[in-house]
């Protein structure tokens, strides 16, 4: 195993990755821009290296800067993370140059499923059948096939990844607006304004493999991960197993996962995307080469660690188990809590979280990167924690997200709390029918109403009392002794307390 | 006390009369009722009316109030005493969120429709559309490409 | 299901509860003494009830005032906790009286069990065997009785538990002294100062069973737990399962365990003792009515909610499930992190808790009841936290608790930190080579002698360059950006940092 | 500048002195090094010596200090300047915690052994035996069953 390694990100993952870390008597190695000086993940790291201004660019995603704290701590390994320069070959290759192991796939591999139109293709060698699609400069070709395919259509960025820049076309005129976006985000975010089309499978589920390789051609799945609830193509609430899989439907897209895997000798963590619709056919969609946003729901229900995993590859390269010897038990979901205001498109927020409780319960875990009086720049990923709840059943699950959501305060920050509570109380989520498009095709809007409803008066009262007392700064709250058979004060607000959205 | 909160779209104006023994008659856009106050010893408040006692948390954060009743929460907004309602209206034309502009898409005295893209600001990684909150005609573009923008500022004016 | 409950208790297990009925929809009213007000448990409860002054004589054990805050409040049923009234067989039975529900066994069954003199015949006549002992008030008689069993013995309080007022005797001298004690003690405690001695079984292991009733003659077990870490007889570190069981022996003692429960149509949730000698013999030595200190251990190797069984069979009076569709899953292992000096004869210390950090992991959990700025007081137990981690086997699983320890910040009250985190570290604890008396016999004095090891200079210079600072209050603790291959400041603590005690 | 600590049952002193550009020589029990001291944004104390750079983290209440070295926890007491060493030796006559006492076992007078139990005090639901520290004459008891005592109160003084 590592005697040292540098976790070149940042917020919760940073900190997920220094856990395991510690687990394995390795010290862990921080990174922080000017942003984060003294930031949680910093702070519980063993050491932290500064490595540039607060502009992503200059700092988590500059390779040399990262590859020179990593040289200067004396760590022997850098994990990555996701995001930043998780999917970044240069940046696997550059560490790999300065004898240190990067903790991922090769960079031959990254590079091959980095690119979504090579990757189609490789799914497509290892039998796994993919969406119809086109990819090109040319807005004009691209429309005419869009024209051939038939509306809607998505646009990507070929080097894309998370959603960021995708874009959903119901006309040409839409396309061409879209693909336009598209590049400048592209060009913004990956380097590379290349975009490609795909034909928008409509009412269809987001299903995902996880798949751990071993570099040597052997790969073993973590079964699957359904990310269906998805707003602006970004996911919100995953959960594992999916409720919507036949065993049989199971057995074919794991295996196809495992196929595609072995086929280019994977190594490391990786994630298989896949379509499922209606209609029951599966769709390879692009691999993730990296630690996945969502991994604790399938840690929940195998038990396998997957950082440590991911560091057991690349230090021995030896995969954690047979296939054979994983179970799963009982279901696991999650949300992110993201600081953005869901309300209002979404619209991402700054600040100071000023307070902050994060829920127990015990089957909850909660991956948070920020503590009462923290920061949310405008720099970063306004993701602030992942919560994430287990149990018997997918029912039971969602009961104690819940619960853990109503036990849930960040104050400072407009938060999308609300809007997760809402969507996990919705009867569509509680039956489990609905499908990638759901939230914006159905739920937004009564959502939107519903925020737009008068706060009650005692909010309003709440708020003026506490200036007249000289200070809006109340603590923790918890409501107090109710006279007995009083009145709930809440039950003006069924829709909100009670079935919540929809109910 | 009067005091006026912007709730989302709302304007609204709280009136607070203190009824002495930590007692207050509440009037919100006209209606009133009788509210107990405690604060309680680890600093919350404790809120009683015929309907009830529950117990409230409320975090300042600059303008905005940050209110939590039992597990509901809201946020409301403080508008400084005489502040017009119409303001507001005008949202759309101001920079959402700190960012980099990265795209202008009309000129000053261009015609535009309403929910016409003006602008594209640049932020955290995600691309957001000013569009114009009415027709009218571009008056002053106060932003060019690559430029960095605070929340607030005045992106562009519309006349007519 | 119940609509409201009220938790007669306080502190993490008072939060526990609650979160379990905050994921069922229920209402939850916290009680608090003078000295719990605004005190973590009434926070995040629906509702708190003051109940009297800070003697627990006068609020937590106090009948009255109890029952009579669970009428004020409206709530339809009485959650006991454990310790204060849990095992109070007039507690139930005023609650019962009251017209509300107590959720537990019923009166009759915690008198019966209460009374560790009458629960060793019940074990008898269930066919468990049963330690050789003698009960009554003439210390004489007790003395001949002890000289005929052969010392040593242990006293016992005959209405005890948790291991309060238990003493070891050695000879005739010590068994008088300590009887003195333990009536004095138990007279206090427990309201009786009956007495009774037990032959001491040595090199035994401490083996317990959990089970739930139905209260209709149908019982399951979920397991046993391991918990011969004890020092003075209290547990400090329980795991599930016991790796000192051999398959047949976890067959035989399960089994006695759903006799002896079905016997006597025992309702909820209940633990049975019992003693597994150096020979493999089990011995029962009391059961205890209610849930354990250590319940997260069963709660993580089965993924049953204890507290949501214990609230269902109470409810509807059935149990979670048939015991064929139980499984176990790894190996879950719990310390009990105590205000107290571990070096001074275990002293508890009160105080204010200035600054917390909870560890986190991904397979850890934390049951606590208090945060930055709780103050711990006389009144009551000194327990502040329970941490738990869970893996798929015990060595993992240890090495997450040790991670998580090391993650574990409290200070402004000395704690067992040092001493949970050395005991772990032992060789004999890796190897699980160890009986109830192992701490007090070999692992004590190494210990006590460790802790008097001279502080690092560096620690004295932090502490002296913090107070020329001008404040010393610095926050949160990481090691900061290390020169490369720079020497290990800790190297030179090696015994604490690398093998720890013993290594 | 000189300080006193208690460490177990060992009296240290320090002695600091600053050097410029936040550089200290400390002394302690006599023995000199050179530690550079920053305190970092967040309130945490970076100090490079010549064996690497730690953060360190100190927290005080009342004479305690929690000092947290990486994974490791210490707990020093600050002594007033100038207390004598040998005031703790007496430990053991004192109340070791806030309690209450429920049984005296010596008369004033009694010559008692080391190790001799001499008070039962009961807190948090526990009794803890006082003991003799050493052979000697009771001189004074300064105690009487169902009082409740104060941490650190003298309970019983010895002579000889």
């Amino acid at each position: 195993m590592f005697r040292k390694v540098l976790i070149a990100n940042r917020g919760e993952i940073a900190r997920r990755i220094a856990a395991t870390l510690r687990e394995l008597g390795v010290r862990s190695v921080a990174v922080y821009s000017e942003a984060d000086r003294g930031s949680l993940h910093t702070r519980i790291c063993d050491e932290a290296v500064f490595i540039g201004p607060a502009e992503a660019r200059e700092s988590y995603l500059n390779i040399r800067a990262v590859v020179e704290a990593a040289q200067q701590s004396g760590a022997d390994a850098v994990h990555p993370g996701f995001g930043f320069l998780a999917e970044n070959a240069a940046f696997a290759e550059a560490v790999e140059k300065a004898g240190l192991t990067f903790i991922g796939p090769t960079p031959a591999q990254i590079t091959a499923m980095g690119d979504k139109r090579e990757a189609r293709k490789i799914a497509e060698r290892a039998g796994v059948p993919i969406v119809p699609g086109a990819e090109g400069a040319d807005a004009d070709a691209l429309a005419r096939a869009a024209n051939a395919m038939g509306y809607p259509v998505i646009i990507k960025a070929a080097l894309g990844g998370g959603g960021k820049g995708m874009q959903t076309a119901r006309n040409e005129a839409e396309l061409r607006e879209g693909i336009e976006a598209a590049q400048r985000v592209a060009a913004s975010a990956f380097g590379d304004p290349s975009v490609y089309i795909e034909k928008l499978l409509e009412h269809a589920r987001h299903i995902e493999v996880q798949v751990l390789g071993d570099g040597h051609g052997r790969a073993l799945h973590l079964y699957e991960r359904d990310c269906t609830l998805q707003r602006r193509h970004q996911k919100v609430v995953e959960e594992a197993p999916s409720a919507s899989l036949t065993s049989d439907q199971r057995t074919v897209v794991t295996h196809a996962a495992v196929r595609l895997a072995e086929a280019v000798r994977y190594r490391g963590a990786g994630t298989i995307e896949t379509l499922l619709t209606r209609e029951g056919q599966v769709y390879f969609l692009e691999m993730n080469t990296r630690l996945q946003v969502e991994h604790p729901v399938t840690e929940l229900i195998t038990g396998i660690d997957l950082v440590r995993a991911q560091l057991e590859i690349a230090a021995t390269g030896k995969l954690p188990c047979e296939q054979h010897q994983l179970q799963r038990h009982g279901h696991a979901i999650e949300v992110r809590l993201y600081a953005e205001d869901a309300a209002k498109g979404f619209l991402p927020q700054v600040g100071t979280v000023s307070r902050v409780r994060w829920p127990y319960g015990p089957f909850v875990r909660v991956d948070h990167g920020i503590e009462s009086g923290d920061s949310v720049s405008i720099h970063y990923d306004p993701m602030l924690a992942k919560i994430i709840a287990h149990g018997p059943d997918r029912e039971t699950a969602i009961e104690r997200l819940l619960a853990a959501l109503d036990d849930t305060r960040v104050h400072g920050v407009v938060t999308n709390l609300p809007f997760l509570k809402a969507l996990l109380r919705a009867p569509e989520v509680r039956k489990g029918s609905y499908d990638t498009e759901w939230i914006e095709r159905e739920f937004l809007q009564p959502f939107a109403a519903l925020m737009q409803a008068p706060a009650p008066e005692l909010a309003l009262a709440a708020a003026a009392i506490a200036e007249a007392l000289g200070g809006s700064n109340a603590t923790v709250a918890a409501p107090g002794a109710a006279p007995a058979a009083a009145p709930d004060p809440f039950a003006a607000l069924g829709r909100w307390r009670q079935g919540g959205l929809g109910a | 006390m009067k005091s006026v909160w912007r709730d989302g779209d709302r304007v609204r104006e709280v009136e607070l009369k203190s009824l002495g023994a930590a007692r207050y008659a509440v009037n919100i856009d006209g209606a009133t009722f009788e509210v107990a106050a405690e604060l309680t010893s680890d600093g919350r408040l404790r809120l009683t009316s015929d309907t009830g006692t529950t117990v409230a948390e409320v975090t300042a954060a600059g303008t905005q109030r940050f209110v939590r009743l039992g597990t509901l929460e809201f946020v409301l907004h403080r508008e400084a005493s005489g502040r017009r309602a119409g303001a507001a209206a005008q949202g759309g034309m101001e920079a959402p969120m700190p960012g980099v502009i990265t795209k202008v898409m009309v000129e000053v005295g261009a015609e535009v429709e309403k929910g016409q893209p003006l602008l594209a600001l640049e932020a955290m990684k995600m691309e957001h559309m000013i569009r114009a909150p009415r027709a009218g005609k571009i008056k002053r573009i106060a932003a060019s490409p690559g430029q960095m923008v605070q929340a607030g500022a005045v992106l562009v004016e519309l006349e007519g």
